[in-house]
């Protein structure tokens, strides 16, 4: 079901949406730099920072998350009071790299034997309104790892801007209880053939380049290679990628108490810092950076793919547009791929 | 217990004091019985060079309303130089806090000898009294 | 040119096998940008670069390359830094061989994108000019106006620690005097200070790039990671914010050499310069002080003089 | 009588069972506490469970792990010491090394403590059945392979498998874990036990030497026969070529790793090792298995 909806009709519509649920969408907090968060005014919301730094998977996962709090009076037994969402969620304005993403996360946290409540309560209490990608950054490559600027899996409602409105397509359940919105208008043939045109385009510039296919094959030959060795050097340690990345989804748990009362709290961790893996004994299973290069590289590329059928990146790019060395995730899988890379042979970037 | 109000509002400060003068500086005050407010924690330590500018930051995270330094007088530490490094580490922290717009009274510094029992009681209640006119630490106490 | 020089000088320094690798920059994937290279053959160096992109602090990589004998170019602030890593006695084996080139100062990125609308795809740079491309633009910049602003502040360009100096050395002169943005947030009341400081650090992520960017923090167990005692905790409370972008700041008292590496780094645009900037100032107005300059002058935190100011003590 | 692995028997589908919030401790009562070894630095706990819904619904198998959790600290895993076979109970046998462990040395009996569990996949005590079983342990790695040994001892379970070998080295005398157990397992005539340490007293009657070496010497079999190993990396290291010497091939060797742990459940990252996760396909693993993965351990 397609509608079309007025952009001088998109703040009373959130206004509209802000009644029922809790919004969540991209907020400028610097020239920028945006970040998903829980809407306030619906003239916070900023759609035109493609990636914004941190990624819609805070919504679901936030970097800082209370588990549960407690309190202990006088030795006796302790009370906790685990941490809920109460309300019903829209998230709008990922794109839909990031809502691919949290597909991705969602195989971990719902797993097999064990459910991590906090991220599947948000997940399925969301509604989801993604929003196309009409320009794709030349650091986008989502068509190499299986997505695309206009991939609407994953996706409740579906908005492509068409200049002076968005057109909107309910594609779901969760969707359709959108349909009689009192801002959706009906949509004509001329939009249908403009969102045709815009989806072309976009799609022919964010064709696939990154040889993405094969590379568990490929990297499962490749665990001790010296590829390592070099690949690692410029890496200085920090969280910039894995933090950004909208499928990192490593954590810390760890006590915040004063006295007797507290909270359990976990915090995004990234396999990039070494005290990630140190053990109390001192011994570190992954003690340099090559390793914990390897790691990070391998996760996406090798590991899970072996336990959940894809690669645990989107291409959105932003681990190459945010690193503080300019270190390119590309680069290196064409390097892994043995295609010849930009660069020269026998040195390493 | 009565509730903090503004009006019965004590601040609560945290003394570190050195072990060869300030310390025992204090000790005279209490011998003497040489009155001075109740306002002040002390932490001894072994040397104003000991003080990590983190002890202070988390005296002042941690809820105390002002923190004191105090050590000995230029020439007797103890260590022979000790309250010398300490007095360059004090000097930039205190100009850095204040920078960052920590107000110029929360954290001090004193020269306190073994025999300055009335000096200690002096400087705890100037402390005292500034911290208690800039009022509780709003900014930077962890909530 | 600059660039050839450079080149020539690292090829000379592996054939004559002077060092085992030459760290440097290279041109890589994205516009207006460099990556650090580690170069180990003659053949490799031809991949060096020099530009108004070379923004990275290479001395922090001389920590993980203590085993070799390390060729490193570096700029006038990179230099100063390893000539306080050396006072702290970072090189027990082999001291960096220093390729100084005299910095013409750095474009700031984030400036350059802000001046136009849509994504760059080239930036070229043409004596003091930027031409500037995009898929619908082409724009041409005075490249002095997007400078970053401790660049403009700089009166150290010219490495005159390095043990070989590419080029001449250039006029030492800021554009800028003092440093505005210090001079800026004093003139705020405290209320206001701490005010800005805590919202301008709301938006750290705690990703550490700004600590691993910097060449002087190498502790090998920063405050933030330790349990015992637990300083901070991990998440991101105003409070705990706060407290490690002070004490990150004031570790570098007297070790800072200004270059800005930790707000480049920075992923979500905190202003960091203007807390290290202070720390520089106070060190400079109170010891005489000036990181890197004077290779003999022990950092002023690990001395003392007994006249030194104490008008705030009791 | 199979046990099932308490991690196991939950595969209904995500959907339609409410959901249960593995993050939640289980409140658990510090019944006693003893300290192990000459050194202090080991403290065996014994819990018992404060809910009988708790207790009933607690099954586990040697080799499992729990996260011990105290209010204000934290957590951290530790594989139980005691055997299925003993009910109402759990014991863990700690090594004071960081905040958590420290907490735990000074809790007293009485406390209360959460504990998350039972966790991981544990030894496949199936497939020993009908066969002998060569036991190794190194220094405080010995809780899990006293969970085993006692578990085999039990009078229903002793005939499920034929002879049982255990070597166990410590540095010192005074540093082997459940001396009095020991005790009794040398006075028995269904079990060999070989025991060692790096450095004797004057009292010392068993061997001196290091593990790899002492198995060397006593060179048991290998037909028919599963090696259980669980020491010191290096202890590891060493002992593994040995076996393989003894020609064990690698289905027959199991190991259990240790690694930094954080939620237990395969969530939250940090212990992988390859595609596996120490915390929820281990921490017991197979030498063939381990073969084909990174050596990042």
């Amino acid at each position: 079901m397609k509608f079309k909806l007025d952009k001088k009709d998109f703040e009373r519509f959130l206004k509209d949406l802000m009644e029922a649920y809790d919004l969540f969408a991209p907020v400028q907090l610097a020239e920028g730099v945006s970040v998903f968060r829980k809407i306030d005014q619906p003239e916070e919301v900023h759609l035109t920072q493609l990636v914004p730094q941190k990624s819609a998977k805070e919504v679901f996962f936030p970097q800082s998350e209370v588990m549960f709090r407690y309190e202990t009076v006088e030795h006796r037994e302790p009370i906790l009071s685990e941490q809920r969402i109460e309300r019903e969620r829209v998230l709008l304005g990922a794109r839909p790299c990031d809502i691919e993403a949290i597909s991705i996360l969602e195989k971990v946290f719902a797993g097999e034997d064990y459910t991590d409540v906090y991220f599947l309560e948000k997940r399925r209490k969301t509604t989801i309104v993604t929003l196309s990608c009409n320009h794709p950054l030349t650091t986008c490559f989502c068509s190499s790892t299986g997505g695309g600027p206009f991939r609407r899996d994953g996706s409740d409602l579906f908005l492509t801007d068409l200049g002076e409105s968005y057109l909107v397509e309910l594609l779901t359940e969760k969707g359709m209880a959108f349909s009689k919105n009192r801002f959706f208008r009906e949509a004509g043939s001329k939009d249908f053939d403009l969102l045709k045109e815009l989806e072309e385009k976009a799609s022919k510039k964010a064709e696939a380049s990154i040889p993405v296919e094969g590379i568990e094959k490929r990297l499962d030959l490749m665990v001790e290679s010296p590829f390592w060795d070099r690949i690692h050097e410029k890496c200085i340690g920090c969280g910039v990628c894995t933090f950004l990345c909208p499928t990192c989804h490593c954590f810390d748990i760890t006590d915040e108490a004063v006295n007797l009362k507290g909270q359990r709290v976990r915090n995004w961790d990234s396999c990039l810092f070494p005290i990630y893996s140190l053990e109390t004994s001192g011994h570190n299973p992954r003690p340099t950076g090559r390793e914990r290069t390897r790691q990070r590289l391998m996760h996406k590329f090798n590991y899970y793919p072996k336990n959940f059928d894809r690669v645990a990146c989107v291409g959105c790019g932003r681990c190459i547009l945010y690193c503080p060395v300019h270190f390119d995730i590309r680069e290196a899988l064409l390097y892994a791929s043995s295609r010849r890379s930009k660069g020269q042979e026998g040195q390493s970037r | 217990m009565e509730s903090e109000t503004v009006t019965n509002w004590e601040p609560k400060i945290l003394a570190f004091l050195c072990n060869w003068c300030s310390y025992a500086g204090a000790d005279l005050a209490g011998t003497s019985r040489i009155q001075y407010p109740p306002n002040i924690r002390v932490i001894r330590v072994p040397c104003s060079g000991r003080i990590n500018p983190l002890f202070i930051l988390k005296a002042l995270q941690g809820g105390m309303d002002g923190v004191l330094v105090s050590g000995c007088h230029p020439g007797d530490c103890h260590f022979l130089s000790g309250n010398y490094i300490g007095r360059r580490k004090s000097a930039t922290l205190k100009r850095f806090l204040e920078y960052l717009g920590v107000e110029e009274n929360r954290v001090q510094f004193s020269w306190v000898s073994a025999a300055e029992g009335v000096k200690f009681s002096q400087v705890i209640q100037e402390v005292t009294e500034d911290v208690k006119k800039l009022g509780p630490l709003r900014n930077f106490v962890k909530k | 040119m600059i660039q050839e020089k450079l080149r020539e000088k690292a090829k000379e320094l592996l054939s004559k096998k002077e060092v085992d690798l030459i760290i440097g920059f290279s041109e890589w994937t994205l516009p207006l940008r460099t990556t650090p290279v580690f170069i180990r053959t003659p053949e490799g160096t031809e991949s060096l670069a020099w530009n108004s992109f070379c923004e990275n602090n290479l001395a922090t990589y001389l920590h993980k390359f203590g085993r070799f004998k390390v060729g490193i170019v570096v700029k006038g602030c990179d230099a100063r830094s390893v000539v306080a890593l050396s006072l702290e006695k970072r090189f027990p084996n082999h001291r960096p061989l220093l390729i100084g080139v005299p910095c013409q100062r750095m474009v700031d990125r984030k400036k350059v994108k802000k001046a136009v609308k849509g994504e760059i795809l080239q930036a070229v740079e043409q004596g003091d000019l930027l031409v500037v491309k995009g898929e619908d633009f082409e724009v041409t910049l005075k490249r002095d106006d997007f400078l970053y602003s401790v660049c403009r502040s700089c009166t150290h360009r010219t490495p005159n620690q390095a043990d070989f100096l590419i080029g001449d050395p250039v006029e030492e002169f800021p554009l800028d005097e003092a440093h505005p943005d210090v001079s800026e947030f004093e003139g705020k009341t405290p209320e206001e200070r701490w005010g800005s400081f805590e919202k301008e650090i709301s938006r750290c992520i705690r990703c550490y790039a700004c600590r691993e960017a910097c060449p002087m923090c190498y502790c090998t167990e920063c405050f933030v990671d330790s349990t015992r005692p637990k300083w901070i905790e991990k998440s991101l409370s105003p409070s705990d914010l706060a407290f490690y972008h002070i004490v990150r700041a004031y570790h570098q008292t007297g070790r800072c050499s200004g270059c800005g590496a930790c707000e480049r780094a920075c992923p979500m645009d905190i202003r960091l310069t203007h807390l290290t900037q202070k720390l520089n100032q106070e060190v400079k107005d109170l010891y005489g002080f000036e990181t890197g300059i004077q290779p003999e002058v022990p950092p002023p935190l690990s001395t003392f003089h007994p006249e030194d100011e104490q008008g705030f003590i009791k | 009588m199979p046990l099932p692995g308490g991690a196991r028997d939950r595969k209904d589908s995500p959907g339609n069972r409410p959901m249960k919030n593995p993050y939640l401790p289980i409140p658990m009562i510090l019944k006693k506490a003893q300290i192990e070894t000459s050194d202090r630095l080991l403290r065996t706990l014994e819990l018992s469970f404060k809910n009988q819904e708790e207790e009933n619904a607690f099954r586990f198998i040697p080799g499992q792990f729990c996260e011990l959790s105290i209010l204000g600290k934290g957590e951290a895993p530790f594989g139980i010491a005691s055997s299925p076979m003993e009910k109402g109970v759990l014991k863990f046998t700690i090594n004071r090394a960081g905040v958590v462990t420290t907490a735990l040395h000074h809790l007293e009996e009485g406390a209360e403590i959460g504990i998350r569990g039972p966790l991981g996949n544990g030894y496949p005590v199936d497939l020993f059945e009908g066969k002998n079983l060569l036991i190794i342990g190194g220094g405080f790695a010995f809780t899990t392979l006293r969970s085993l040994v006692a578990y085999f001892l039990h009078p229903d379970n002793r005939s499920k498998i034929k002879g049982i070998t255990v070597i166990y080295g410590a540095r010192m005398p005074g540093l082997l874990l459940y001396k009095e157990e020991l005790l009794e397992w040398e006075r028995r005539d269904d079990l060999r036990l070989v025991m060692t340490v790096d450095w004797g007293d004057k009292d010392w009657k068993g061997k001196v030497g290091l593990v790899p070496n002492v198995l060397e010497e006593i060179a048991p079999l290998s037909e028919d026969t599963y090696a259980v190993l669980c020491g010191p990396p290096i202890m590891i290291k060493f002992t593994f070529p040995k076996l393989i010497a003894l020609r064990f091939p690698n289905e027959r060797i199991f190991t259990s790793l240790e690694r930094r742990m954080k939620c237990g459940i395969g969530k939250c990252g940090r212990c992988n090792i390859g595609h596996l996760y120490v915390c929820k396909d281990g921490p017991v693993f197979s030498y063939a298995r381990l073969e084909k993965l990174p050596k990042d351990y």
